[in-house]
């Protein structure tokens, strides 16, 4: 019996080691290591963020004088090192948290990454942003809405996305101007998906509310992969608030569209909180019956000719599809990310962290809604803003803020045609 | 065997020194904590044949007590350890003793259904972070906080875990406890007519396994400092359990290992091949090794090597 | 006295399968329990195991209240018991099937080892010890069931049917081996419907017809009464529909 | 006024469970065997109804018996290559094998149909009908009715048939059976296409009234097993009762204590189950 457990050991080593040769570092050049789910619940989102960040980086690679003051448009690569382009490394950490920090290791010791850029769901980017604070890279958060993954004292986590206390913030700023201009908001009702996203955004909503005096009928938690939501449409229907706000998915929203048809029941205004209402499956499911529905969006497609718009014109022929407004918010960190690291002028993580800290692009070289961006000392952009967007026919126009409004808002909304 | 035994130890020892690099780090430590939570598995589900596919139940609790205590009292998360392993065998016994009475499909039935249950009561309940769970110290204030910088100290913490698992499954193994929960396994009837006391043999199986499994959670959520109810309590934490045992041969002492050293590079292979063109291949490949696995060979690598042995031995002699 | 069943009644739902059958059974004898299948003979067997629990009556086992125990009580006091299909551990080799048996009355491994290798000796399973159970016949599996219950050192061994379905020559090696166990001070109740064993084997027989107990003594004196013809042979009358 | 709404909610999406749980339980009633991968065979019956509907662009009638007709056809192949053999194999092969199907048919739906969530596109049953103050979506109203006439045409089979006999026969005792000329391995795996067919049609139905993705499987797994449990391991009426039912608590509790419960009042009323009733209504012991 001695020798073949000596054999069986020999033979796991050797399948063991085929398995070890994995792919070998590649050329030099400033190295972006990306984490997004590529597979998985969100792969449809990690999609749809890996084209908008491809295209980025050609714009950043490529000259694109046409793009007018978009930080590192006109040139090609990144001027202050040479023309260094930027590569990108995209990992798929599946929505897994662990696997999330297991490949932000190899991108940083393995792949040899300057900066990283990512993480999507919350609690990847927890887990990456801790690999990268105890590394020492700079990490750019460019969609996670969790609260505190900036708020851990951390020296090399930044975050160019609004957070949920940002968007709360918007609400109320409209809720206020709506009773300004006269329109009576007596209450407003939550209805948010139960996992991290929903729930930040839904208790950041009811705070803001609270400061606001704006009264909160009611807030309803549910789980995204419900088959049916008509229990919480007749919840609405018995409190009777004048607006709805839903914090959900893809699915779910289009379901609570034609649930509230199917049960007659249409409040004031519904305000969709980006995610579900801005995918590219919502307009074409419920279009004839969500007329005057709202949503927010710091991306707007703009008019033709404008900077905006010829980037969804590009993205369009990648993807044929609309940039959506996740996709934009982190193509947006992507150009901060590039212009931070083209200031820093070397691949030096200390000097990319103190050119990160120091950003501050003005409105005008943004793609975004945003009123720039600049890191406080906890890296969270404290410029970032969002319009709130309408659905008119089968498109969205930017209604408010009114400085940047293209149409005029419906109040209250005609949801479907009787 | 105990040549061979020695080797793998030996291998598994300088496994870090020799691949001294980050990446195979992690990989070595994702591998021995697969290992571990499915040898723990394997004390219930391979030897005592009750194959729960809801262990996940003490993993979680494993990975959230040490987070909890850091989150609620800024104690060091390894002191949630003690309080995890008191909880999972407390749940042991709530669960264990009404379900253990019931036989192959429903026992696995039940240990599911629990499982979801706890998974979207946690998903709730905001003293644990609700469905955003909860968060380790990311920077240690103190070498107590188990925080390293490098994987190697994770890696020998989790081997010394491995081998006190092995060592205390081979007295099991050897012991009286051992050929009870064998002999339920083969036949519950025919033990009891022997004299096997089989509900208390079983419990304490289940016991033994919840407190090991509950130690692994604990080391995966000091090693990730983050845990949230999917990472946690999900049923692919226990499908994963199940797959590395069977995989490896249930019910034998080293088959969770091997399991573990095929499946854990295997699947790494998978997500750094396919892993940046975003298809699902890696449970594709779990979903197609079951299968194959329970149609062939339920025993596993482990019978399959029985099996080839002998021929190997001849086909040696011969040549 | 051994083993003092009264008065036992087993009842699934409506149907009685065993009404108030009683046995009293003194240390060292041999008593035989025959009858045709569907008689109630298994399930009074399965009662004396503790395997069921019967609706009324009592079973004292050497002034120990047995009644409504679990089969690991009954294996404790010294009552062990075979399976008409032999329920042999498969994937477990001979020696650790024998050595489950051994360890209710040897807890460490090194001194129930030693019990089960002389077991399997004594009942000339020895040299296949490093098998397993899978590779035998279902006379070594009878065999295998004996032993390992032998490995309990049983006071009193339940016998169903263990010498059913053997050849001639496997019959005579069977009924030897019996002889030999109980020669070592085993009492033996036995369930058997090959009369040729009963008469020599048993010195008192009971016999089951309906879930009655309808004749006992001697097997001699037993087999002639009418009753007992009439049960197995019957005058005619179609067995109850189930 | 709202109760009553949703309450007939409740029941309509009850049968829809009703149907696709019948055909759990009849595997589980002949052969005491449980398929895992059974949720996944009603997801499949849904994108089943999406491909018929965009490729040959048939109606509600063509993708149903599409969906019912595909997934027969895998139900007998899944039976042939895989149960067959492992359904005489230890516990844990059993369990496996089926969880292994699980994981493959839905990471292949992954990588075919992609994650996103998909609906199906308006078909003749859209829109909603007002019977007595009640509003009922047209779908849901189709879905509950078919889903319902179908479990009751196959308990019919099962209990009056010659054909039903001979399954019954089967799962009562293969050997005896096998006595009588039947042949068991046909039977069984007639009875596993009838399950997964009933599957199709109930992921067809579904699909009329709600998006889906590929990962809906899971939950439909894990409540037919609750209905199958509650109606009684076997038992086809069983069942349909206890489809209705949990369609009812679901409903209820998701309006009274509110959405996020409705899983854990069920899950919770399944471990319940399993200790206080293993065999369920009206299943056998």
């Amino acid at each position: 019996m001695k020798r073949t457990s000596a054999l069986r050991v020999a033979a796991l080593a050797a399948c063991a080691a085929f398995l070890y040769s994995i792919a070998s570092p590649a050329a030099d050049s400033v190295k972006i290591g990306i984490l997004w789910p590529l597979t998985g619940n969100a792969a449809a989102a990690g999609q749809a963020s890996k084209a908008a960040a491809e295209l980025a980086a050609e714009i950043v690679n490529h000259a694109h004088p046409e793009l007018g003051d978009l930080p590192l448009a006109k040139t090609a690569g990144l001027p202050n090192m040479g023309g260094a382009t930027l590569e990108l490394v995209f990992v798929d950490h599946q929505g897994n948290p662990s696997l999330a920090q297991q490949l932000a290791t190899r991108l940083i010791t393995q792949d040899k990454v300057n900066v990283l850029l990512g993480a999507y769901q919350s609690s990847c980017s927890f887990t990456a942003t801790a690999v990268a604070e105890r590394y020492g890279v700079p990490f750019m958060v460019g969609e996670s809405a969790a609260l505190n993954i900036t708020g851990r004292g951390f020296r090399w986590v930044f975050r160019g996305t609004p957070i949920a206390s940002d968007y709360a913030r918007t609400y109320m700023r409209f809720f206020t101007d709506m009773r300004k201009s006269g329109t009576t908001i007596g209450s407003i009702a939550i209805v948010n998906e139960n996992t991290d996203y929903g729930t930040s955004v839904a208790d950041a909503i009811v705070a803001e509310a609270k400061k606001a005096d704006i009264s909160v009928a009611i807030r309803i938690p549910y789980s995204a992969s419900s088959s049916d939501v008509s229990a919480q449409v007749l919840q609405l229907k018995e409190k009777k608030p004048d607006v709805v706000i839903f914090i959900s998915y893809t699915a779910d929203s289009i379901l609570y569209m034609k649930t509230m048809r199917n049960l007659d029941y249409r409040p004031a205004m519904v305000i969709g909180d980006d995610t579900g209402f801005s995918d590219p499956s919502f307009i074409p499911a419920v279009a004839d019956i969500a007329q005057g529905a709202m949503n927010r969006s710091a991306w707007a497609i703009g008019k033709p000719g404008s900077t905006t718009y010829r980037i969804n014109e590009m993205y369009k022929a990648k993807t044929g599809r609309d940039l959506d407004d996740t996709s934009a918010r982190n193509m947006q960190s992507f150009f901060a990310l590039a212009d931070a690291l083209n200031r820093a002028g070397s691949t030096d993580p200390e000097k990319m962290r103190a050119a990160l800290a120091q950003t501050d692009l003005k409105p005008e070289q943004l793609m975004m809604g945003y009123q720039g961006v600049k890191f406080d000392s906890t890296g969270q952009n404290v410029l970032a803003a969002t319009y709130l967007i309408q659905l008119h026919g089968s498109r969205y126009e930017l209604v408010w803020p009114d400085r940047a409004a293209t149409a005029k808002l419906q109040w209250p909304m005609k949801g479907w045609t009787r | 065997m105990r040549y061979g035994a020695v080797t793998l130890w030996a291998a598994l020892l300088a496994y870090p020194l020799v691949l001294y690099n980050q990446f195979y780090w992690d990989i070595g430590v994702g591998l021995l904590l697969a290992a571990i939570t499915a040898s723990a598995w394997n004390i219930v589900g391979g030897y005592a044949g009750q194959v729960s596919v809801g262990h996940a139940m003490f993993f979680g609790i494993g990975a959230y007590a040490p987070l909890l205590v850091y989150h609620l009292w800024k104690l060091p998360p390894v002191a949630g350890v003690p309080l995890a392993i008191g909880l999972s065998l407390a749940l042991a016994v709530i669960i264990g003793v009404p379900t253990l009475r019931l036989k192959g499909h429903y026992f696995s039935m039940a240990t599911i259904a629990i499982a979801e249950l706890i998974r979207i009561f946690v998903g709730t309940w905001d003293l644990v972070g609700a469905a955003i769970g909860l968060q380790g110290p990311a920077v240690g204030r103190g070498w107590w906080d188990l925080t390293f910088r490098s994987e190697i100290p994770y890696y020998y913490i989790f081997l010394g875990v491995l081998a006190v698992l092995l060592s205390v499954t081979a007295v099991v193994e050897r012991g009286r406890f051992g050929y009870y929960l064998r002999a339920i396994k083969a036949g519950e009837r025919a033990a009891r007519s022997l004299g096997v006391p089989v509900q208390q043999t079983k419990l304490k199986a289940l016991m033994l396994s919840a407190a090991f499994t509950s130690v692994a959670g604990s080391l995966y959520a000091i090693k990730t400092g983050f845990i949230d109810p999917e990472s946690g309590f999900g049923i692919l934490v226990s499908v994963q359990m199940v797959i590395v045992a069977a995989l490896g041969g249930a019910g034998t002492r080293l088959g969770p290992l091997v399991g573990a050293l095929v499946l854990v590079p295997a699947q790494t292979a998978i997500n750094t091949w396919f892993g940046g063109g975003g298809t699902g291949l890696t449970y594709i490949l779990y979903g197609g090794i079951i299968l194959v696995l329970a149609r062939f060979e339920p025993g596993g690598l482990h019978e399959l090597w029985h099996r080839a042995a002998p021929l190997l031995r001849r086909r040696a002699r011969a040549a | 006295m051994l083993l003092e069943a009264s008065e036992v009644s087993m009842a699934f739902g409506s149907f009685a399968a065993v009404s108030g059958a009683s046995l009293a059974v003194e240390e060292g004898e041999i008593v035989g329990l025959i009858g045709p299948n569907g008689a109630g003979k298994s399930t009074f067997f399965n009662c004396l195991a503790g395997d069921m629990q019967p609706t009324s009556g009592r079973i004292v086992f050497a002034g120990v209240d047995l009644t409504r125990t679990s089969p690991e009580t009954h294996a404790l006091a010294g009552i062990g018991r075979t399976f008409q299909v032999p329920a042999t551990f498969e994937d477990m080799t001979l020696l650790d099937n024998v050595m489950v048996g051994a360890f209710l009355r040897y807890p460490q491994p090194e001194q129930a080892r030693e019990h089960a290798r002389r077991i399997l000796g004594l009942t000339g399973l020895g040299g296949y010890a490093g098998q397993r159970a899978r590779s035998l016949g279902t006379p070594g599996r009878k065999r295998l069931e004996i032993a390992r219950v032998l490995a309990t050192r049983p006071r009193l061994m339940l016998l169903d049917e263990a010498l059913a379905g053997l050849t001639p020559t496997e019959l005579q090696q069977a009924v030897a081996l019996v002889r030999e166990i109980h020669a070592s001070g085993v009492t033996l109740v036995i369930v058997e419907h090959i009369m040729e064993v009963i008469m020599t084997l048993t010195k008192r027989v009971l016999v089951f017809n309906q879930g009655h107990v309808i004749a006992s003594g001697a097997p001699e004196s037993v087999v002639r009464e009418e009753a007992v013809i009439e049960a197995y042979i019957g005058r005619g009358r179609r067995k109850r529909r189930q | 006024m709202l109760l009553l709404q949703v309450i007939v909610g409740g029941l309509l999406l009850g049968a829809v469970y009703a149907l696709f749980s019948s055909g759990l339980t009849l595997i589980w009633g002949m052969m005491n065997f449980i398929n895992f991968a059974h949720g996944e065979f009603v997801m499949l019956g849904m994108y089943v109804a999406l491909v018929v509907v965009t490729w040959i662009g048939g109606g509600p009638a063509a993708f149903g018996l599409g969906a019912a007709f595909a997934l027969f056809v895998l139900g007998v192949v899944v039976y042939l290559s895989l149960i067959r053999h492992v359904v005489r194999g230890p516990m844990l092969a059993q369990i496996l094998s089926t969880f292994g199907l699980a994981l493959l048919l839905r990471y292949s739906a992954f990588w075919i149909f992609s994650a996103n969530f998909v609906s199906l596109p308006q078909t003749s049953l859209s829109g909603t009908v007002n019977l007595a103050g009640i509003l009922m979506p047209v779908a849901q109203l189709v879905a509950g009715v078919v889903a319902i006439t179908l479990t009751v045409a196959l308990h019919l089979l099962l209990a009056r048939t010659a054909l039903g006999s001979r399954l019954l026969a089967v799962a009562e005792d293969r050997n005896a059976a096998m006595l009588m000329g039947i042949r068991p391995d046909r039977m069984q795996a007639l009875a596993w296409g009838l399950s997964a067919g009933a599957a199709g049609i109930a992921g067809a139905l579904m699909a009329i009234a709600y998006p889906w993705s590929p990962s809906v499987g899971e939950t439909f797994g894990l409540t037919a097993f609750v209905v199958v449990a509650l109606g009684g391991f076997g038992s086809v009426p069983g069942a349909l009762y206890a489809g209705l039912i949990i369609g009812l608590i679901q409903a209820l509790s998701a309006y009274w204590l509110g959405p996020v419960y409705k899983d854990i009042v069920v899950y919770a009323l399944f471990a319940a189950l399993l200790w206080l009733r293993p065999q369920g209504l009206l299943g056998r012991a």
